[in-house]
């Protein structure tokens, strides 16, 4: 395929259908909507299942019926969505069901503004929703890693039977960039639906998809499967990006749109000398703590950047466990950082470790 | 002859009763004082003679605890 | 389930356990609707011939066990959304038939927006709608369609609707729905209203097979537990007192619906 | 090296966004890197649109910035705005037509030309934007025009098609005035 | 007012409606329905109002409503129907109303069943719903304790304007234990309503309860309004109870149920003479970090003790810092651990840090 | 606001700029009817005097700055919340007067069940619900109402009803709740109807004045922006089109509705 | 001398032209080249004289830009 | 020191909640610490109901326990359950009327009794739990029988209060059985 240029929100729809997404639900909200309006278009015309729900709370159960299912699906939404979908969430999780959720980031709290934002870290990474789970949540940082990405997803949420985030921000969504969308997938056959989905029970003994189990040691078990899984996924899923770490005496820590500023901030560091290094998640969670506590043995000092009031700073300060200074650069409500203002945060930190 | 006789699983009766009140010919009864498996004062038959087969017991009960014979009726025309 | 009984030559099997229902004693409590309305499902499920492409949803209130009982492929929904999940799993199998299976709280409460618009979308779908005026799972507190003056756990000197809202006449909302072909209101409360809610469950099945638009059978029904009488006696208030706020009757029927061949 | 951080702003139907994703495409077509986004939001409601076109030879990291190294105004709320934030060295291109104040900066290009009067001489107002790109190019030397021209040519919607070649003129037009 | 044998549900209840509970609205949900039962009668009795909600998304914002009027006013959950109220509570936090509400946790994800949790340490401490904030949350450890925390709740949310959470468990909730009630409070009278409260214009200018900001700098500014508020929280409000950490080598962290299960394990131990010590920490956020960072480099190892996967562990790993290894020992899905249980993983730490 | 002109003497004022809406422009698109309706809105609380007893709840769509335009005490609500957050302030001030104003996507999706709920409870309410067929704010997606076979950004090829729902007819459903006391559907598309929706508006504010349950005005309404009509077509389109879908009318009124007297 | 009077703020006025279709009169126009300071071709009245105070335009207006005058009329019963 | 960790089991009607919190207003009476805590949950449709209730001089720690010193069972799967349970030197009580199994276990003390046949011989079988009560009470010293007669005074139901004497009557029975 040839690089076209492509609007975040657009090119992770597209990407999402060409990665044999069977069924979107969604209900509009900025600043995402395009991604639904591209699908709206694009599922009726390949004859696949397009439906605007009459909320983000039924467009999450939509999702969890058709996961059950065994297709691939998924949503879309902002913050104040992504909050209404948290008990379905947690029941997806619960019952183990495959599903790709996009969370385009906008500013907050409440009713907030539609700039983008980071500030839903915690509620991605550390729940989602009620009770014990993590969800995998993938945060790109171009239009092509979302477009890389929504493959990935939808690969993982079936390997590991999973709930898979996408942790984009309102800058992501809208930006358009150059970039390739992958080649289209044919869907699954019917026939081909894994032996757990409920279509029905002929010939076989049914199957059911629940999250309820009575008697707390049944429901143990239950998390202690999960948690297990958790733990693989931890071992083999970690991802991120690092840019000039190999000789790095300064550390930058960002992720997303924060994180390919900061590229332009380690270069322009460089420029002056400063020998300034990138670690860029691109998995939120599971987090990259083992890389991070090794480079936190190295490093004088970490600059972690955000737009929040530092969210990842905390999993951050976890890992690198007091090995060096570790300072923050957040912007909130919408601002996005400028590369100048990180440059600034980290001339600081060069003299407070020198 | 009966007309009718039901077969009762005991051990799914809860004994709530429902039956006994509906039966037309006022033939079922709780066990005043067996109990089945689960614990409950459970349902039995008085008088299967007097069955009639209608079916009433098991379209009330809960539990589906009857299972109902009748007599084979003469075939008449097909509706 | 069978016992060793020798039966006579001369007579027909005219009752037996549904083949859609497991053997699994159900956790409900002694002389619960829920057991009855259960059976007539199976029966229906029988008789249509599709226990291979059934899929039920329960919700989350005293039948959130209901998966157990039918032998078919169920998922247990979040509470209220059993219509939303159907439509999810409805849509990605057009082919199959899709029932939800709820209660009052489910349905009428938590659910209203996700009832009303599967409802609207007119989704191929059957709800069986379990109206006993109470919350049963949770210990018995008020409904959405509790009566005037009902004690429960949040009503404890009656349901006082000034104060607390008036019972929620569903069956009428629904039938103003465009995408509802059958909407009725039935009871399980005795021998013929027993014998009706059990063809109006069949029509709702054969409305969605026949792919006529939404369907959705509520069923006037009792909470002995909950509303501390005994199953026999709680069926007979029933009669009088929800009857009077609940009026028996078919809210919507297309003439499709109404066209419907029995396959008996 | 290539590299030109530009803000096009001017009123909702002026085409500030077309003219940042034609700049866009130009770049991508000349093989280098680039970024478009568009303010968003509240400020759809009538106000004004803008956009961010980042064209590069080196992978672009902050696709949104605060000073540009060139901007378009094509109104007035628009050159309040952005004629003091133009890097020095950088480019402002004025549409005088519709600004009737100067800039005061001598640390910039600053060109002014009369867009929306060429463009309704043109045959239509709504061309404006295009003249101002035409001079973008030209004074920034960042695209070539026949690049333009030919993306213009590419992306023109069905309904435009009747108006590409008053674009291509506009756009001539615009290159002229910024030589 | 003399010692009742009290449960918990029915405890905090009749707390809230002496603390000046003006208005309740709520859904029920096992194992905290007997506290809606109890002022389902109890808020009628005294004229005030109790509402039962069409759910706990209608509940959340019947609460925001009342809040928006400056009454007291609160609402009770268990975890489903806790992420069911995220929107609404981070509506809440944005526009800085004060509103109490109370998590009777149960085991997850999804539907799980209803016996006793932590696992909504993260959703409560961290999020509470989408962008950038936290509540209060305060976490008894007994009948008693929970009386008072309604009131220390409601105090909190009125000085700073701002969401309280009490974090419970189904073991709170359900265990009767000899407490004493507060004695009745006044009701404020509707004219000493604050100042920024909805009320009517009258004879004032109107005024406005909401959240929402446009343009990124106003909502930053908003944002850092909010942050300086929370910061001044986690300077003043850090609440914690030690037992027998003066000489302690070895150190117990835990919370609510679990917290006071190893007060009896510190005295086991003791007995077994053992220097076991115990933090309680009474407010989940803030967390008391900065004590726990003084005991770290103190102690030869913690041993974190939760009904969950491992939550407020990652506070504790992150306060600690690696000074001191740090151990886990979690039960999930409503499993309550038992003393002896944890008195085996103290002795392996024992062993391990000898 | 006024301009220095001289009024002859023999002029009567007959309509000024309400006193209860500040004097802020909207940010509404030229010729949106919200802007219209608001003004009905001040005109009303004016007239009954009730300008310092009165709350406002602004929802989320494009009405959500409405709290800038009037001088009453306002909140602003989560997208679909409005009518739970009002039970929750006149819960606890019985005497004020609270009002919602919402869309469609607010009332009648997201919105659903407190709506109905709200309505059901008989909540001594006004809620004035902007019927424009589709979701404004965020930039012209399908609403719930939306009509078959229109195009918006999520029905590219027109709203196709077998697939993705009907238009929802929300005042014939809440007429179907026992707490609805006024539920009327209006216009705002030319000025009999103008003159009319005002008086609906006034009758369901004096509805809640006067204790008798809930009232709701739907008026049907345009978005020339995101229906990509010129203003006044986009009247003549909806009062063509619109009404076949929604037809007009009062669907519910209870007897001392219907009696109240006029305090004009 | 006219029967009606309207004033006009002009700054008000987002130029949507509904009051110059519905006034009966027909003496509404949007300004052909003249601005406002919101940047929209504002309504003018054509002919002042012609106006019959009928506040149509004033109840259509979406932007409350009209005030409108009306001859005092002769007293008459009250209704 | 006293401290006993009691769990009191039995069918639905059999009243073991109540006589757990009999014992437990006891215990307050008498000035010691206490907690009680019923299971709860799907249990609740038919099946059994159990309470744990923890007496003590010191203040108590866990509320719930794994291995009570004490078990008071009243039907057969709550002696099934409970009794391999009881902690050496512990205590157990046997409704033997409805339990018709024996226990083997010799490091603990074993009272069987017909509470249920003593109950109905005293007017109503639901009284069995506190024949059971009584024993307890009796069997471990842990509240005097006093103690227990009086809290039943003070929070016997309206409804119940005709059952008072008899109820004493169990409660003296079930202490006699067990001395
Ligand atoms: C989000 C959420 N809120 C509340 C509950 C608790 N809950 C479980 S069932 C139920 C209501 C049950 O009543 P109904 O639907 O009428 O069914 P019934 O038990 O009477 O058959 C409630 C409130 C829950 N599980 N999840
Ligand atoms: C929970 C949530 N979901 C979605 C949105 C995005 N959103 C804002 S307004 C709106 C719909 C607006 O339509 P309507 O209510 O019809 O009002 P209109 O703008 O047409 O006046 C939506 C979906 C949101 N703010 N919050
Ligand atoms: S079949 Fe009819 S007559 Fe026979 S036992 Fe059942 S109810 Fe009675
Ligand atoms: S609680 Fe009520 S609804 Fe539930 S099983 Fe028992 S009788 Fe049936
Ligand atoms: S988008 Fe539509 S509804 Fe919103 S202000 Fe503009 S015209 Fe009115
Ligand atoms: S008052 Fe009537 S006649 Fe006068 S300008 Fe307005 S619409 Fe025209």
């Amino acid at each position: 395929m040839a690089k076209e240029l492509l609007k975040g929100n657009v090119a992770f729809a597209e990407a999402a259908l060409r990665n044999g997404l069977e069924a979107y639900f969604g209900y509009p909200i900025t600043p995402q909507s395009e991604a639904l309006e591209h699908l709206s278009g694009r599922m009726i015309e390949e004859g696949r299942v397009f439906l605007q729900a009459e909320s983000e709370v039924a467009a999450i159960n939509m999702v969890y019926g058709a996961a059950s299912s065994g297709v691939r699906t998924m949503t879309s939404t902002s913050g104040p969505g992504l909050a209404l979908m948290a008990e379905g969430l947690s029941y997806i999780a619960g019952s183990e069901v495959p599903a790709v959720v996009v969370n385009i980031m906008r500013g907050g709290p409440g009713l907030g503004n539609i700039q983008p934002s980071q500030a839903d870290y915690f509620f991605m990474t550390k729940t989602a929703g009620h009770g014990d789970f993590h969800p995998i949540v993938l945060a790109p940082s171009s239009v092509q890693e979302i477009i890389d990405m929504v493959g990935l997803a939808f690969d993982l949420a079936d390997k590991y039977r999973t709930l898979v985030l996408i942790a984009g921000d309102g800058s992501i969504g809208q930006m358009m960039e150059s970039a390739e969308l992958p080649p289209m997938q044919p869907l699954r056959p019917e026939p081909d639906r894994p032996d757990w989905a409920i279509v029905g029970a002929e010939g076989r003994a049914p199957n059911l998809i629940t999250s309820l189990y009575l008697g707390a040691q049944n429901l143990e078990a239950v998390n202690l499967r999960l948690q297990a899984k958790l733990q693989e996924i931890r071992e083999n899923e970690v991802r991120y990006q690092e840019y000039e770490v190999e000789d790095a005496e300064l550390l930058l820590v960002a992720y997303g749109t924060v994180g390919r500023i900061c590229t332009t901030v380690v270069r322009e560091a460089r420029k002056a000398g400063k020998k300034v290094g990138l670690l860029r998640p691109q998995t939120l969670w599971p987090f990259p703590d083992a890389r991070l506590a090794e480079l936190g043995a190295r490093v004088r000092g970490v600059l972690v950047a955000e737009m929040s009031a530092g969210q990842m700073l905390e999993d951050v300060e976890r890992a690198i466990a007091r090995q060096a200074p570790v300072r923050f650069h957040g912007r909130m409500g919408g601002v996005v950082p400028m590369v100048d203002e990180i440059l600034a945060d980290l001339d600081k930190l060069d003299e407070e470790t020198r | 002859m009966a007309k009718g006789m039901v077969v009762i699983a005991v051990d799914r009766c809860k004994g709530c009763g429902l039956c006994t009140h509906i039966c037309p010919s006022n033939i079922l009864a709780l066990s005043p004082d067996s109990f089945n498996a689960k614990g409950y004062h459970h349902v039995m038959v008085t008088d299967m003679e007097k069955c009639i087969g209608c079916a009433s017991c098991a379209r009330i009960c809960p539990d589906v605890v009857f299972t109902v014979y009748r007599e084979k009726r003469v075939p008449k025309k097909a509706a | 389930m069978s016992v060793a009984v020798n039966i006579p030559e001369n007579m027909d099997l005219i009752y037996k356990y549904p083949d859609a229902l497991t053997e699994v004693s159900t956790h409900y409590c002694p002389g619960c609707v829920h057991g009855i309305v259960h059976r007539m499902v199976g029966e229906v499920i029988d008789e249509l011939g599709i226990r291979g492409q059934t899929i039920g949803v329960a919700p989350v209130g005293c039948a959130v066990l209901a998966y157990k009982y039918f032998d078919v492929d169920f998922v247990e929904a979040a509470h209220g959304r059993a219509l939303a999940m159907a439509t999810g799993i409805k849509r990605v199998n057009p082919d199959k038939v899709v029932f939800t299976y709820q209660g009052d709280g489910d349905l009428a409460a938590i659910g209203t927006a996700e009832t009303v618009h599967a409802a609207n979308r007119g989704e191929f779908l059957t709800t069986i709608f379990i109206n006993n005026a109470i919350y049963g799972m949770t210990g018995g507190q008020m409904a959405p369609t509790t009566l005037p003056g009902m004690v429960t756990t949040s009503s404890p000197t009656g349901r006082d609707c000034a104060v607390a809202g008036y019972p929620i006449q569903m069956s009428e909302i629904l039938a103003q729905t465009a995408g509802a072909a059958y909407v009725t209101r039935e009871m399980a409360l005795d021998m013929p209203s027993i014998v009706k809610t059990k063809k109006a469950i069949k029509r709702a099945f054969q409305c969605q097979i026949a792919g006529l638009g939404f369907a959705c059978v509520e069923v006037l029904a009792t909470c002995p537990t909950n509303w501390n009488q005994d199953p026999w006696a709680s069926l007979e208030w029933a009669k009088e007192s929800m009857t009077e706020h609940f009026p028996l009757g078919t809210f919507k029927m297309t003439d499709a619906v109404k066209a419907l061949k029995w396959r008996d | 090296m290539k590299h030109e951080e530009t803000i096009i702003s001017g009123f909702g139907g002026q085409g500030a966004l077309f003219a940042g994703q034609l700049l866009a495409y130009s770049g991508m077509a000349e093989a280098m890197h680039v970024t478009w986004i568009p303010s968003y939001g509240p400020e759809m409601r009538g106000g004004t649109a803008n956009c961010t076109v980042i064209v590069s030879d080196e992978e672009i990291g902050a696709p949104i910035i605060r000073y540009p190294t060139c901007a378009v105004v094509l109104n007035l709320p628009s050159m309040q705005k952005y004629e003091p934030l133009v890097k020095p060295g950088g480019v402002l291109i004025v549409n005088e037509s519709l600004v009737d104040i100067q800039s005061a900066r001598d640390d910039i290009r600053v060109i002014t030309l009369p867009a929306s009067d060429i463009a309704t001489a043109l045959g239509n107002p709504r061309m404006a934007n295009l003249v101002a790109l035409g001079a973008l190019a030209q004074a920034t030397g960042l695209v070539a025009l026949e690049t333009v021209a030919a993306q213009l040519e590419a992306h023109l919607s069905e309904r435009q098609r009747k108006w590409l070649e008053p674009n291509k003129a506009a756009l001539q037009k615009g290159a002229e005035l910024a030589r």
